[in-house]
């Protein structure tokens, strides 16, 4: 069980801030081809994987990202602070 | 050092004058400070997202990789999340240093990575809708010269 | 655009708020103040001199300079003549601007000719005596990038 | 008859702030010379030139700048604002 967050247009995209997620994927990568196959909006939030950044525990990664013991994975656009 | 993320509205001079005071070892300090910018008079409100944990995080490690570049007496970043209308302050650093080299290359530094590096979205309502601010590849490009 | 040279001292965090608002078209505000620092807890006093008349047109000159090279809203310049103790402000330089690039820039720019080409002079008074701060090679040599 | 100012240790070694002088002196270099055979005291505030900034009607010059048409000439140590 992983709690999976979603920000910005992500979050609006797949229409809830977080959820949690049942899985065996073993990277970022293979969660986003699980959540892809589960509905149009999923496929739609990710369908430009570059257009995206990922989180781990808090931690900013990339797709190949293990995922063994994490107990958090973020997906949002390219940060726009300042 | 502080680091404080809030949705409350800040006076920037206030933070500049609190944060010298005590600083006549280091002589010289630098603020920035990001105003919410009109967009052609469209703009209704800026929403600001973030990472509650995460953000708080990232700034921090922002501010501790600045102390350890440069020789920095203190380092001060505030950041606002919700909504802010045009002219409100969005957030500032300011850096003290006993060099102003130092201070402003540590702000500058601080900027960079926090336009590029913290998690923070804007998203910008106007009348004809709203629409989520775009990362500027300027933005990511400026993070190389550090 | 604001040149000021006086010998009372001022609020460096009210002039900051002075400065930025009316920017909301500009976003980005720099400011750099300086505070007389302490010399090992030996310095009584600072005293700055000045040339009347020379120095007002020289820092004139630099702010305009700065406002042609870069994309500036605004430029404030503040710098005290007379007298000061430890932790006073000595002057500051603010920049408005619709990128921050600009408004850095063109604040280190403003410090870095204030510091070698406008008329002050100077004088730290200790117990031990009164003595003229040397210019720094260092500061002479920091024109050379712009 | 021209206006001649010091400032810091260059108006302390020389011992007052402004004095006028009469002279047919061409360029500053020329002011210079003619000044530093009145008194010991402007013999050593002019001994080393490269440790002086002159300007010339309130704009920074050189020792080698024209006087003609001047009304005011500084001599001061490299500045130390900011």
């Amino acid at each position: 069980m992983i709690d999976v967050m979603y920000f910005a247009w992500v979050r609006e995209r797949i229409g809830l801030p977080r959820e949690q997620v049942e899985t065996q994927a073993a990277t970022v990568a293979e969660l986003v081809a699980e959540l892809r196959t589960r509905e149009e909006r999923y496929e739609v939030a990710f369908a430009d994987l570059a257009s995206l950044r990922v989180a781990v525990d808090q931690e900013l990664t990339d797709f190949e990202a293990p995922l063994k013991g994490a107990r958090e994975v973020a997906f949002f656009p390219p940060m726009t602070g300042g | 050092m502080d680091v404080r993320v809030q949705s409350d509205a800040f006076d920037a001079g206030a933070e500049l004058n609190a944060f010298s005071v005590g600083h006549s070892a280091a002589g010289a300090i630098v603020s920035f400070s990001g105003i919410v910018r009109d967009r052609d008079g469209g703009l209704d409100r800026m929403e600001i997202e973030y990472y509650p944990g995460m953000t708080e995080k990232a700034l921090q490690a922002i501010a501790n990789e600045a102390a350890a570049r440069w020789s920095l007496a203190d380092v001060l970043v505030i950041h606002r999340h919700g909504a802010l209308r045009v002219g409100d302050q969005i957030m500032m650093v300011a850096t003290a240093a006993r060099h102003r080299g130092d201070a402003f290359a540590a702000a500058e530094f601080l900027m960079d990575y926090l336009k590029s590096r913290a998690p923070f979205w804007k998203k910008e309502v106007t009348s004809g809708g709203a629409e989520w601010v775009a990362a500027r590849t300027e933005d990511e490009d400026a993070l190389t010269r550090w």
